[in-house]
């Protein structure tokens, strides 16, 4: 790992910056010219994405660097690192918030405080990408809560009064759980010492056990709050359905999983793999997430508002994520991070569709969708296609991740795993397949019967609406197809799974 | 050894007393020949004064034998550190006096206004000769000039209620004369001297025990009464509120202090002598200036009118020198002692601030003064120091005072006795906020205070020079301090 | 040891104000003069104050003793890590808050008196950071008391009024016990008074000596730093102006209260002298429930400036508990909390302050879209209020930080519990206000109109501070860094 | 007993004393209140005089005979200055309580009192 001498070339910290200088723009979103806004703010994602690529470049080049900017405290610096986990999270999260944010353009057209969404969306992508690139613990908080809150004012965007109650839990839940980390992070590095991250933990031998006990069960359960683990996963489905729908796809797609993230930084960098294995932490952290895999996606079947049963999928989905995290092994791990990006892209796309549809027919839940595929041909194109992505339907994106998971577990020794694995596969389909029946073979409801003309070419949807889905989609089908290419999300995820826990 | 300061020590006794008997016949004349006379007196004088004082702090105390005879059997003026403290606050008595030509143009009927110049001049006289003696019956004939003058100009009053408060002064005051002089005449008979040195030299080796007791407990009692130490302060609240401003200034300021340098004496002549019980004598001094302390305190409290306030103020000061005698170990010592020089500043400046509130608008309650602050800024502000020093906030004059005393309470193992220092003043202190306040931050209700102005520069300077003085004395309070504290230690026995 | 030097800078700096409230007092009745005098004697304390930092980084402490107040007992200024640590927060902000009162208060009444015992008042501040010794510290601690008080009443309304008396008692009686306190230190240290690292209370002092003394020199400096239940006056001094407000609360008069407890427990007592004792674990006990309890209070108000009276309370015992674990990392948390809480806490009532004068409200529920009029001054608001929250890069991450990790530290796994309740409750008191400002549904949309520029500019500023406070907070100069060299001379390390 | 015959002066003055006392305190009169002061006075003067009598002693004047006894002139001339203080204080008194009269119309103590 080299230490850039000039940390103003990094990519990563342009990466960044540009996102915050963007949100700074976007303070005088009134007064900029109406095209212009969208090319201004529109740069950032788009130029993050791009730096994001070139360390992902880099990482596969076998190069990683680390940058320190500003020494917090003595011993603690706001230090960015490139990794492969890491760049591998930044690029998707980029890549997702440049088409979210095509979309948010179409799907915000008319709104009085676009401004203000576009600030703090800015402000989140910042943070998130901070997220990705953050060099140690302090940092990687710094950028999580920063994300965090400020996801607040997205959630409550709409000024409804259930997007406001939504708002609420949605803050109560992550200010307690940002309690809880700067508590274990404190923890930890009253333990330690030091706050970077460091393969194998930071947590010497000599820790005491009640100690590194403390650290790992506070920051495990901070990163639980916003990874939707069981019994913290309440936020979640209110705050799907209240949020506007690009900023649902960012939840959904990459926020909740930079909890998950932090998850894999916690038990790998920070408490330490042996540690948890000491300690049967492991054990006990896939125990709750493989119950939060199944019981999210019993949960998901009963839901009629379409967002909130994507969001219950999304909890199921990303207790995967943990539950192969948790084993210790470089195969379920590298399932794991690799369905983040997979993940973000179907979960994404599906969220962008259900905004579509919401925004441009007024349909919230599954049961008035009957028939709706004739109105909205390709977004229900598009829906499927993800849908049966996420099931894990070979050869896209979900079933490069499940399939790499489960042969991980197998290859962990926790075969039993797969049980649940298969489980969620089945249930996803239960959730999902009806919701591409209904809008297929269902009947129109009769006062929508008029509204549901056959669509003409171009009067489906605005263009920044629906290009973005198409792409997504088209990119959910290139994860899984291109999955074992040189250079694809997978190789990444191997390279970092192989760092994070190759060294046992 | 040269003779000046001898002869300084003469002249500032004899000056003032001659220059009295010259201004009847002065004033006789012409108004103005006489104030101006009465002007040059005091101030010479007060210099001379201040001059001594400057002497003890170099050089220690020296004596003067008048007419070359020797104590004991001559007259001896002496010059000692607790004199110096009182010639230090000569100037005060300047201040005052300068201060009092407009002011008793304006208070005193133009007949009267000889015996007034006067009697100022015989007071202070009497003050510098009560301080500046090694004699004890010298002390008596000045106790009484002072006294005496101070009767009578508590009645120069302008309410109707001086003449009474002047007489209810004269005979608590004459009673106790009564008292010093028979405690005189009865060491006289027992010691068969005068000179207080000598005195105490004779009592400290085997004299009858009883009348030594009595001769003390008649001393002590009547300087007591002249200090107006609680419960014999009966007479001081109506007359220091009655008397005209310059007046109670002077009385408030410098001559109940004299019962205070009366007490020292006392300590000094019955220091080794057989029988009498000093630290029960002390015991029951600090606690009666405790009770002084509170109950000045809280009957300053009731009162509306300011004068009256400050007179009971006065009560409570004089607690604290008490307890700082009372205590009798260096820090308590030295807090009573530059207390004497600091509550001297520190009233006559309230006193005088209130006196040029009350000449431009004839008001002096509280109630009445309302918004005074806006129209006379400068001597409300240098009030409003005075205020602040008078309860002892840091880093004025009364702060040094409070925290000498405070320490002393601590190290001699009576902490409820710091406490009651520390709290009362805080009692004071919130109730001249109401002053403060009412001055500062309320409408008026007269017309005369809204047409108020500052007063002319000859009264405003020493009400300004007092204030800044009272705060500047926190800061060097080692000028009086260093006077004090080798005659504590004399008092103390280690020198 | 820090090396002492000879330097008449520590007595300059206090100078600096006092004469200029000379000048005001005497020149105050134009303008012009007084915002002349007022500007420059601001930024020429701050360029002295900040011409020292340099040295105190390094190691230095400049000295100087005016002549004797009393034999034995000077009046001594020393300008150590500690001292400065207190000192350059004040004079930074002062020169900030002049900018703000010149303009908050314009076409008010008194103005001369006002700007005179500001000055004072600043004065006072500086002066007590860089004492020399207790009793240099007492004393200039109490013509702070005396010369905030105009500053509180100033409004002249009987309510304002009543305040200042209910301050003055407070504070009063408060100074009253530290003065016996100090007396008694000096008889049981035999006449020193001077701070050193060591102590002044000899170590063989007897526990209920010692017990006697801790506790009457914290209570007595914890009124002012408003620790429960002395804090009654806090919440009542809030009908001062708002440049009163914040110099108040957020530097001046608690802050004093503060940094006294601090000195006790470093310099008076000295840390070995008290982990022998039980003392300051009462103290910490005391910290952590006023943390809490006061919070809470504060959630129960509706008056802005009443929440953050309250908020104050809950920020000042910070510090209190940070010192009274006797463990560096929670001094150094105790010691950069004085200058972070007091940047936020400025930031939020020049923020109260400019909505009070641009729109006359004052009460939180009146509050709805006035982020939507005044995006800038709330915003500063509102990172100001993260700030607290403890989000890290702002401020109050610094001091929360280190703060958990002294607890941990010194096995009192507590207060890391503490300060994340507080963490929480300083949301649920701050979040829904900006939800209010910011995304409250409003029937009318509001026209933007902000603050005139004297009044948000210094918000700005401040705001930016709380920010560089949080991100650089550890640069030579920078709070932590001085925070980190005084706790480094206390611990001897 | 003895003692008390030996010091008959001494008795006497205390009797006068207290008798002086009680019209200072008692009486309600302000001349009254005077006469009593003028009576504690007499009494000091007498026990100061009489301590300073030598027995069968003559007058303190320089004489040829300077063996036999004299009195104490200290004494007397304590007595003397005693006296005209007194006197004065009388007399400053006096003065005060005619103003009293003639501005509240009396000179009885408690009705002064009552009437302020």
């Amino acid at each position: 790992m080299s230490v850039h001498s000039n940390s103003l070339l990094s990519p990563a910290l342009w990466a960044v910056l540009l996102p915050l200088a963007a949100a700074c723009l976007s303070l005088l979103y009134g007064r900029l010219p109406r095209r212009g806004r969208f090319l201004l703010l529109g740069t950032a994602p788009v130029a993050s994405a791009l730096f994001a690529a070139i360390l992902v470049r880099g990482v596969l080049a076998g190069s990683s660097h680390e940058i320190r900017l500003v020494r917090l405290m003595p011993d603690v610096y706001l230090s960015l690192r490139v990794d492969a986990a890491g760049a591998l999270f930044g690029l998707s999260v980029a890549v997702l918030w440049s088409f979210i944010f095509v979309f948010s353009v179409g799907y915000l057209r008319d709104d009085r405080y676009a401004g203000r969404y576009h600030t703090f969306s800015m402000l989140c992508l910042a943070g998130l990408m901070g997220v990705a690139y953050a060099g140690d613990l302090i940092t990687f908080l710094a950028f999580y809560e920063l994300f965090s809150i400020m996801s607040y004012a997205l959630i409550v965007h709409e000024g409804t009064s259930s997007a406001i109650a939504a708002a609420r839990k949605y803050i109560v839940y992550i200010a307690a759980g940002g309690s809880l980390l700067v508590m274990g992070g404190a923890l930890a590095f009253s333990a330690s010492g030091a706050a970077d991250f460091a393969a194998g933990g930071v947590l010497g031998p000599g820790t005491p056990p009640t100690t590194a006990t403390g650290a790992a069960l506070l920051l495990i359960a901070g990163f639980g709050v916003k990874a939707a683990l069981f019994p913290l996963h309440g936020w979640v489905a209110d705050a799907h359905p209240a949020a506007p729908a690009p900023f649902s796809a960012a939840l959904s797609g990459v926020m909740v999983a930079a909890g998950t993230f932090g998850i894999v930084r916690v038990v790998y960098e920070v408490v330490g793999a042996r540690w948890l294995a000491v300690l049967a932490i492991d054990r006990g952290l896939a125990a709750v997430a493989a119950f939060t895999a199944i019981s999210a996606a019993v949960v998901a079947i009963k839901q009629d508002d379409l967002k909130r049963r994507l969001a219950y999928s999304t909890v199921s989905q990303m207790a995967y994520i943990t539950l192969g995290a948790s084993l210790l092994a470089p195969g379920p791990l590298t399932g794991a991070l690799v369905h983040i990006t997979n993940h973000a892209s179907m979960k994404g796309c599906l969220f962008l569709c259900a905004g579509l549809l919401a925004r441009n027919a007024g349909i919230t839940r599954v049961s008035q969708m009957g028939g709706i595929a004739r109105r909205f041909p390709v977004t229900m194109a598009a829906f499927t296609l993800s849908a049966l992505a996420l099931i894990g339907i070979p050869p896209l994106a979900g079933f490069v991740s499940k399939w790499v998971l489960g042969y991980g577990m197998l290859d962990a020794g926790a075969g039993g795993y797969l049980v649940v694995l298969l489980g969620g596969a089945a249930l996803a389909a239960v959730y999902l397949l009806p919701v591409v029946r209904i809008a297929y073979l269902g009947e129109p409801s009769e006062e929508r019967e008029g509204s549901l003309a056959p669509a003409r070419p171009g009067n489906e949807a605005a263009p920044s609406m629906l290009a973005p889905i198409v792409a997504l989609t088209a990119i959910t089908a290139l994860l899984g197809i291109a999955a074992f290419a040189d250079g694809s999300a997978l190789s990444l995820a191997r390279l970092a799974a192989e760092s994070l826990a190759g060294s046992r | 050894m040269s003779e000046w300061p001898g002869q300084l020590l003469v002249s500032v006794l004899a000056l003032p007393v001659t220059g009295a008997a010259l201004c009847l016949p002065l004033h006789r004349i012409s108004d103005r020949v006489a104030t101006a006379w009465t002007l040059l007196v005091t101030t010479v004088t007060c210099a001379g004064a201040f001059m001594v004082s400057v002497r003890v702090s170099h050089v220690g105390p020296f004596s003067h034998h008048l007419g070359g005879w020797l104590a004991p059997w001559g007259i001896e003026l002496r010059a000692d550190q607790f004199g110096a403290l009182v010639g230090l606050a000569a100037p005060v008595f300047a201040l005052v006096v300068f201060y009092g030509v407009r002011y008793s143009r304006h208070a005193v009927e133009a007949a009267r206004r000889g015996p007034y110049d006067a009697l100022l001049l015989i007071n202070l006289g009497g003050l510098l000769g009560f301080s500046f003696t090694g004699d004890l019956f010298n002390l008596f004939v000045f106790m009484e000039l002072f006294s005496l003058s101070a009767y009578a100009l508590v009645a120069y009053g302008k309410q109707k209620v001086a003449a009474a408060a002047s007489f209810r002064y004269l005979v608590m005051g004459a009673f106790s004369s009564l008292l010093v002089l028979f405690s005189i005449g009865l060491l006289y008979q027992l010691t068969g001297t005068l000179n207080m040195a000598d005195m105490a030299y004779r009592l400290a080796d085997g004299v009858p025990h009883r009348p030594v007791v009595l001769a003390f407990g008649a001393l002590a009692l009547g300087f007591m009464t002249k200090a107006a130490v609680f419960p014999l302060h009966l007479w001081l609240p109506d007359a220091h509120a009655a008397a005209p401003s310059p007046v109670s200034a002077i009385l408030s300021g410098l001559v109940v202090k004299m019962g205070i340098v009366g007490l020292i004496r006392t300590y000094d002549i019955f220091q080794g002598a057989g029988g009498v019980d000093l630290p029960t004598f002390n015991m029951g001094l600090s606690t009666l200036g405790a009770i002084a302390i509170v109950f000045g305190a809280v009957l300053a409290l009731i009162q509306d009118d300011i004068k009256l306030m400050l007179a009971y103020s006065t009560v409570s000061n004089i607690g604290y020198i008490a307890v700082g005698l009372g205590l009798f170990n260096e820090s308590g010592l030295t807090g009573a002692s530059i207390h004497i020089f600091n509550h001297a500043v520190i009233k006559a400046a309230l006193f005088l601030a209130l006196g040029a509130l009350t000449f431009r608008t004839g008001y002096r309650t509280v109630s009445d003064l309302r918004g005074i602050g806006r129209r006379m800024p400068i001597t409300v502000g240098a009030l409003s120091v005075a205020v602040i020093s008078v309860v002892g906030v840091p880093p004025t004059a009364g702060f040094v005072t409070k925290w000498y005393l405070a320490v002393g309470a601590v190290a001699a193992a009576r902490p409820l006795l710091a406490a009651t220092l520390v709290f009362s003043a805080l009692v004071m202190l919130i109730y001249y906020l109401r002053i403060v306040n009412a001055f500062y931050f309320r409408p008026a209700v007269h017309e005369e205070v809204e047409r108020a102005v500052d007063p002319p520069l000859d009264m405003l300077a020493p009400v300004v020079l007092l204030s800044g003085a009272s705060l500047a004395l926190g800061l060097i309070a080692q000028v009086p301090i260093g006077i004090a504290l080798p005659g504590v230690m004399r008092l103390l026995g280690g020198g | 040891m820090p090396v002492e030097v000879w330097d008449i800078r520590p007595a300059l700096a206090p100078m600096v104000s006092f004469v200029c409230a000379l000048l005001v007092f005497i020149g105050g009745s134009r303008a012009g003069w007084r915002r002349f005098w007022s500007m420059s004697a601001a930024l020429l304390k701050f360029i002295i104050v900040a011409s020292m930092l340099p040295g105190t980084v390094g190691g230095v402490a400049y000295t100087f003793r005016f002549a004797e107040f009393a034999p034995g007992i000077g009046i001594g200024f020393r300008a150590d890590a500690l001292g400065m640590a207190f000192a350059t927060v004040s004079s930074l902000l002062w020169v900030v808050a002049t900018v703000y009162s010149i303009g908050y208060m314009k076409g008010e009444r008194s103005l001369g008196r006002f700007f005179g015992f500001f000055a004072l008042c600043v004065s006072a501040t500086v002066a007590l950071a860089l004492a020399e010794n207790l009793l240099t510290l007492f004393i200039f601690y109490e013509v702070l008391t005396i010369s905030a008080y105009p500053l509180v009443v100033h409004d002249e309304t009987p309510e304002a009024l009543r305040a200042g008396r209910t301050y003055f008692t407070y504070t009063l009686t408060g100074g009253g016990v530290i003065l016996l306190g100090i007396a008694m230190t000096y008889v049981v240290s035999d006449g020193v008074l001077a701070f050193g690292h060591n102590g002044i209370v000899p170590p063989d002092t007897t526990p209920a000596v010692l017990a006697i003394l801790f506790v009457m020199l914290t209570l007595g400096f914890g009124v002012k730093a408003a620790i429960m239940p002395l804090h009654g006056w806090l919440p009542r001094a809030m009908v001062a102006p708002t440049p009163v407000s914040a110099l108040l609360h957020a530097v001046a008069v608690v802050k004093a209260g503060a940094f006294g407890v601090v000195r006790t427990v470093h310099d008076v007592f000295g840390v070995e002298l008290l982990r022998q004792t039980w003392l300051p674990d009462a103290l910490a006990y005391l910290a952590a429930f006023t943390i809490i309890a006061a919070s809470v209070m504060a959630l129960l108000q509706d008056n802005l400036k009443r929440r953050l009276a309250y908020s104050t309370v809950s920020q000042l015992s910070y510090v209190l508990l940070g010192i009274a674990l006797l463990n560096p990392w929670a001094a150094v948390a105790a010691v950069v909390h004085i200058a972070n809480q007091a940047v936020q806490k400025v930031t939020m009532f020049f923020a109260a302050g400019a909505i009070q004068r641009t729109t006359g409200k004052t009460n939180i529920s009146e509050m709805s879209g006035i982020g939507r009029r005044m995006p800038a001054t709330m915003g500063a608001f509102g990172v100001a209020a993260l700030g607290f929250t403890g989000m890290p890069l702002l401020a109050g991450f610094i001091s929360k930080w280190h703060m958990s990790v002294g607890g941990f530290d010194s096995g009192m796994w507590w207060v890391a519990l503490v300060m994340a309740a507080s963490a929480l409750l300083n949301a649920a008191y701050w979040f829904p206000m900006l939800y209010l400002a910011f995304f409250k549904p409003v029937s009318e949309e509001p026209t933007l109109g902000e603050a005139r520029p004297s009044l948000l500019y210094p918000t700005l500023v401040c705001a930016v501070l709380v920010i560089l406070l949080g991100l650089v907070s550890d640069l030579p100069g920078m709070p932590l860094s001085i925070a980190r060299t005084a706790v480094a001379q206390a611990f001897g390390m | 007993m003895t003692m008390l015959l030996d010091r008959a002066d001494y008795v006497l003055a205390i009797i006068l004393f207290l008798i002086g006392l009680y019209a200072l305190v008692a009486k309600s009169n302000l001349i009254k209140k005077i006469i009593g002061l003028n009576i504690m006075e007499t009494a000091v003067f007498i026990f100061i005089i009489t301590g300073g009598l030598a027995r069968d002693g003559s007058p303190p004047l320089v004489t040829q005979d300077t063996t036999s006894p004299y009195h104490d002139p200290v004494s007397q001339t304590i007595v003397l200055v005693g006296i005209v203080v007194a006197v004065s204080v009388t007399a400053l008194a006096l003065s005060l309580v005619t103003r009293i009269h003639a501005e509240h119309g009396t000179i009885e103590a408690d009705e002064l009192r009552g009437g302020r």
